[in-house]
């Protein structure tokens, strides 16, 4: 299923792959971690790291973590005005250069999740989708991201390694309306996140995209320069690049860089 | 005094914000932005759609008002409350609603769509629709408010004269009410000139088509904050000039003092 | 073809409850003290009143009916109003104001506003057909309001207080050319006004309603001559008294020693005595003679209007003398001193009540 | 008759996606949603800040709007537009200003943080504060063209009478204009309830401190449209109640036929 | 301590110039025709309407002065006005409506209420204290106006025919109780009237207003005496010619046949000619003796008030002679029927034009 083929789709990660020590080290910090923790993260996290904000706090007693999920370059645009975060975790690079060009880094940002791109479509497969080539017939309605959301970037990116043309109806401004486009039936197909078919559970399928025309979204995290409480900040970013992390986030739908 | 002191507080209030968006704007790059074909098509586009919304709220929204304000039936508190909830949907269900009654699969949408062929959403009429439904609500509001105002009298006085009630609103009511209808019109318009999340779940965002300056502006925020300011600066210019054709006199009513 | 209407309806505290009836060509007077109900009779026959029991009737085609739930709109009646308040529509121009009742009844807007036209130069209102309402003098909104009534000639028309903000020579002038236009055709019409002269010049016959109910109709003169309420008496400025008759025809005044006599004697019983102040002789001493109709009393109030002077004499029996500057001259009368006071017998007009 | 027949028309135009909305809604999911512990905040939230921000509107709105219509100063259209731009300001951007303003780093926020320690975003006082920005020229628009379609001559009648302008307004003109006032407030509340953009831009999105309604609905559509559907049929129950509440003769002038 | 105004303003097509003073206690009467210009002066003196040139001095204090650009707002000029349509604050009770000059003034609640209670009980308006305008008939309306008025005791006192919607009866009363009311305070009024016997009970003067300039003014008796326009003499109901007298004394009336001699023979020179309808006597024949003072002429109109026969005569000289209905039972006149006029030199009052 769309676990696996992110998984399998996995192309080499930008800024190198998490090694498990820094895992191990998230488990053994973690006791130290106490105080309110304010974790900003693109909003596809929320299910996954609400979870891992729970995971957090039983592992780290006197701990407490407050998200504040909204779109990617939002967060970046609230810690560049100076917003109390000691954790951004963004769904694509692109806003995390943006934080990193402001200085509002606090370390090196590292990757902790992939997401690789799938073909969503109606339950049962209407129109009988088998692969980008199919979204450029007439009949098919298909909507895509703007090419200013990732998603969006990814998906013309993947159309050219398809060798494919195919014009949209729309460019969505977010991923979800994608995918709400299609399981209400507006559009016949439409391109998004793994995690985001897993997501829309029954209301849609996923049509996989062969590793060789897809593209991997990449999901770095980072301990943000003003981080109030930064000892806590690192603990929760070794849990998210940890192997108990991934897992968690496995179950998403993401996949491991 | 009192009063004025509290007005010269909200004056402050509102221009600050806007002071600040100036102050932001990357000057240098604001140019190429305002000439960039894509911005004037958006700039085109919202200015056509949140005319026509504006127009079809008056339309409907007139009738609308009159029908709350004078003609009194079981009930009526619940309709005007079911025709002013559009006001508070969050922008995205808003458009998830519009696709319920008028989508592919909506309820009477995928008559229009079998029967007619008709498909609003991703389309320009969409926009509207769109539009029109965030925005007649404030059109309603403000001018069952002002006929309430006014009072039945006058009205009276032409039904004596052989007038049908909706003729007598036409010719004396509507005319005396003309300050409100104004503001409604306009409230409906900057509304519909500002509609982001019906829009774009309902219509979608294609360039040309329905890619309005506020879906512009969100998308440019993706890419670059600053970009986002320079087209938001491009809609409030368009519509501070619109606002400000809304002079003292268009708003006075015709009736002066009687002496 | 009538009006014929009985109009029963509950207002804030007063029970209006009246019958009436109006001929073709006839003009109504309604005369009442404030607050009588008069404007609200006229609401109700326009239709802008329901009446809680009644029905109004006019030219056999019944308006109004509680008794079978009958109701045709004010728009559908054909009744021209005249507002105690004008309600002239502010946004529209005097002559298009006039016109409107034309308009809405679907005449051409050229042919509506000649017409209109033609009536306000009528009403020598031509010089402000441009304007707006607001830019009219009291009197001049007044006669615009009227023109606006009379423009589409009504069945029914229904003035309320038409001339009150008219200047004395306006007001003469309009009441001649309204009786006139209202001699042209031969339409129903109501008059609600306080002023005699309108009455006497313009109607046929007066209604007098207090408190809602109606104490007296007739002709002006009649009810002149035989006023059945003070408000009555008052208006038409002569002296009421209510007594008893006994059988040898002698009127002995409710609440006061004096007795009067009438020239042809009235049925034994309840009474109404109506005296003109100027058949009231005033005398500085006793009168020999006739004993009755003569008796002491004091001068409360002086007050000369141009060639008369109005003596109000003290209670009971409460009445006004008008004697001539000559004869006060010689009487030199005072407040607060006392004065014969003698009436004719033949100047006795005694009723029963 | 044509006034009834748009009206009709236009009921339907709002009825049919509320219906739809309901056709759609995940009846077996909601009553867990319903009673979810944060949804009960954000209902909670929703509710606070926009009458706060609803009070807000009428206490810096009403001597704005009188300021309008009655106090003549050159520059007056000016002031008139600038306080009306914040409604067509797209979402985001909206935010943005009031950063720009209030922020932090912003003109006068710096002052306020550096001297009293006062940080408004990420606030529930930020969230109050966007939703007022948004919501209160709807208020002071519809009020003064209340005014305005009133006239003078009362007010001149109060102040042969020895009362200040201010006092007659307050005692003679404001409430001969109730019915606006009441309509005004009520198109405040309802955008301030829907509003989304300024609110999550400028005062973020935390549970409890400012996630309100719309911003929960947002989330929860990432998660589950179905579940946005449920959030909103919960924002629209709570405006329905308040709608309802605004009665007829609430908005009935106390001005009634003259005999 | 007195008002002293010189008023200027252009309104409309209407050139409003006028000087006027009134001295403290003083009653001034305003009369004139619909549209002649008083409201607007009454709207100048409250400070409602800006002057185009001139000034208005209250007590020594300049209100406004158009030279020095000085500028009293209404509150705080010591101004109370009764307007035309009342303008009664609608969402306000009665009471309220009364007490609000008071309670602007900044007297306390409890207080203001009890001052208003008792104004509305002196008019007889206690049962209505509790009532919204809305709910009151015109007359009702218009006494509650006058009480707002008077409530706070206002320097000068602005009243725009404020017993016009009054019936009979009540107008007497009011009329009476604001005499009284008025003796009390020694501020200045201004009241805009219609009717002379207003003028004559409540005014020690009466000024003459008509399209913006003072035609005349005086005691009542005066201008009742000496009308110096055809309004006047309407108002007071008197004939007025205007003719040209000669050395002999002889007048001879503009664009008749007919010459007129007064007892005390006027000036030489273009002079008016004031003749009261009870002094034209009428005769089927030519009457003997002096020649003068004797035309013949026509019936054009006759109109029978109550004691007193009117009848109009053929311009010119148009005139009107007031006969009792015994000389009309001998006459029997008839319209358009020829008539011999004769007026007693001594009844003919002429003077300079
Ligand atoms: N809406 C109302 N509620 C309660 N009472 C009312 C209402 N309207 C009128 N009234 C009362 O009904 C009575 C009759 O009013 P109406 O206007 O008919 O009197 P009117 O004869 O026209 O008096 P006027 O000569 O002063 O115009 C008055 O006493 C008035 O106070
Ligand atoms: N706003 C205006 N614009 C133009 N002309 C006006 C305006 N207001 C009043 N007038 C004119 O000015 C003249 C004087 O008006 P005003 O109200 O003073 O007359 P008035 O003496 O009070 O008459 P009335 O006895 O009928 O009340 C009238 O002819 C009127 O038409
Ligand atoms: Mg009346
Ligand atoms: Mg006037």
């Amino acid at each position: 299923d769309s676990d696996d083929s992110a998984a399998t789709t996995t192309t080499a990660a930008p800024l190198g792959p998490t090694t498990s020590t820094t895992a191990a080290s998230g488990t053994t910090t973690a006791s130290k971690a106490t105080g309110n923790l304010t974790v900003f993260a693109a909003a596809s996290l929320t299910d996954s790291f609400k979870e891992l904000g729970a995971q957090f706090e039983a592992a780290n007693p006197g701990a407490e973590v407050t998200f504040n999920f909204a779109a990617s370059s939002a967060l970046v645009q609230q810690i560049n005005e100076g917003a109390p975060a000691d954790v951004y975790a963004s769904a694509d690079e692109a806003n995390m250069t943006k934080l990193t060009d402001a200085g509002e880094n606090g370390a090196a940002p590292e990757l902790f999740a992939q997401n690789a791109l799938e073909i969503i479509v109606g339950p049962g497969n209407p129109k009988g989708i088998t692969g980008l080539a199919d979204l450029a017939k007439e009949d098919v309605v298909f909507v895509t991201c703007a090419p200013q959301v990732p998603v969006g970037k990814y998906s013309a990116q993947a159309f050219e390694k398809a060798g494919v043309t195919a014009t949209p109806v729309s460019y969505e401004a977010d991923v979800k309306a994608v995918v709400t486009k299609v399981t209400s039936g507006e559009a016949d197909a439409g391109i998004v996140y793994a995690t985001d078919v897993k997501a829309a559970g029954d209301k849609g399928e996923g049509i996989e995209i062969p590793t060789a025309q897809n593209v991997v979204a990449n999901y770095p995290i980072v301990v943000t320069k003003a981080a109030p409480n930064p000892t806590a900040s690192a603990a929760f970013v070794d849990l998210v690049t940890s192997n108990d992390g991934s897992k968690t986030l496995e179950k998403f739908g993401f996949a491991q860089p | 005094m009192l009063g004025l002191v509290l007005a010269t507080v909200a004056v402050a209030f509102f221009t600050l914000p806007l002071v600040g968006l100036l102050v932001r704007t990357p000057w240098s790059s604001a140019w190429r932005l305002l000439t960039d074909e894509t911005t004037l098509q958006a700039v085109r586009l919202s200015l056509i759609c949140s005319l026509w919304a504006t127009g079809l709220s008056v339309v409907f929204g007139v009738p609308l008002a009159w029908v709350l304000a004078r003609v009194p039936f079981p009930g009526r508190n619940v309709v005007r409350s079911l025709c002013t909830l559009s006001m508070v949907l969050p922008p995205v269900v808003g458009g998830v609603a519009l696709f319920a009654a008028l989508g592919r699969r909506g309820l009477l949408g995928h008559y229009l769509f079998d029967w007619f062929g008709i498909r609003l959403p991703f389309s320009m009429a969409g926009v509207v629709v769109a539009q029109t439904f965030v925005a007649m609500p404030f059109l309603v509001i403000t001018l069952e408010a002002a006929l309430r105002q006014l009072g039945e009298r006058h009205e009276e006085a032409a039904r004596t004269l052989g007038a049908g009630s909706w003729y007598a609103f036409r010719r004396v009511t509507l005319p005396m009410a003309r300050p409100a209808l104004i503001a409604g019109a306009v409230l409906s318009w900057a509304r519909a000139l500002g509609e982001f999340g019906a829009t774009i779940t309902f219509a979608g965002n294609f360039p040309g088509r329905t890619q309005t300056l506020p879906l512009a502006t969100y998308l440019a925020l993706e890419r670059d904050p600053s970009e986002a300011i320079v087209l938001s600066l491009v809609l409030i210019g368009v519509s501070f000039v619109v606002l400000l054709a809304m002079r003292d006199r268009w708003l006075d009513a015709a009736v002066g003092r009687r002496v | 073809m009538t009006l014929e209407a009985t109009l029963v309806v509950q207002i804030g505290e007063l029970l209006l409850d009246m019958e009436l009836a109006i001929a073709p060509g006839e003009v109504v007077a309604l005369l009442g003290p404030n607050g009588a109900g008069k404007t609200t009779v006229l609401r109700t026959l326009a239709g802008l009143l329901a009446l809680d029991d009644g029905r109004i009737v006019l030219d056999g085609q019944p308006l109004e009916d509680v008794a079978d739930g009958a109701w045709v709109p004010p728009e559908r009646r054909s009744v021209g109003v005249v507002f105690q308040d004008y309600l002239l529509f502010p946004t529209l121009t005097v002559v298009e104001n006039v016109a409107f009742g034309l308009r809405a009844r679907g005449t051409g807007r050229r042919e509506a506003r000649a017409r209109a036209t033609a009536l306000l130069d009528q009403f020598g209102l031509a010089a402000y057909a441009g304007r707006k309402p607001s830019a009219l003098s009291g009197g001049q909104a007044q006669r615009v309001a009227l023109a606006r009534a009379l423009a589409f000639q009504p069945r029914l028309l229904l003035l309320d207080e038409p001339l009150a903000a008219l200047d004395a020579g306006t007001r003469t002038e309009v009441r001649r050319d309204l009786r006139e236009l209202l001699a042209g055709f031969d339409g129903m019409r109501l008059l609600v006004t306080h002023d005699p002269l309108d009455a006497h010049a313009l109607a046929d016959r007066v209604v007098v309603l207090e408190a809602g109910t109606v104490v007296q109709s007739g002709t002006l003169g009649h009810v002149t001559a035989h006023p059945r309420s003070p408000y009555v008496a008052r208006l038409v400025g002569t002296n009421l008294l209510s007594g008893v008759a006994g059988a040898d025809g002698v009127i002995s005044v409710s609440g006061s020693a004096v007795r009067f006599t009438a020239a042809d004697a009235p049925q034994p019983g309840p009474v109404h005595v109506a005296v003109h102040p100027q058949a009231v002789a005033l005398h500085r001493d006793a009168q020999t003679g006739s004993p009755r109709n003569d008796w002491l009393t004091r001068v409360t109030e002086l007050d000369e209007h141009g060639d008369r002077v109005r003596v109000t004499l003290a209670d009971p029996p409460g009445m006004v003398a008008e004697i001539t500057p000559g004869a006060q001259a010689e009487l030199t009368l005072a407040a607060g001193q006392p004065v014969w006071a003698t009436v004719k017998a033949t100047e006795v007009e005694a009723y029963p009540a």
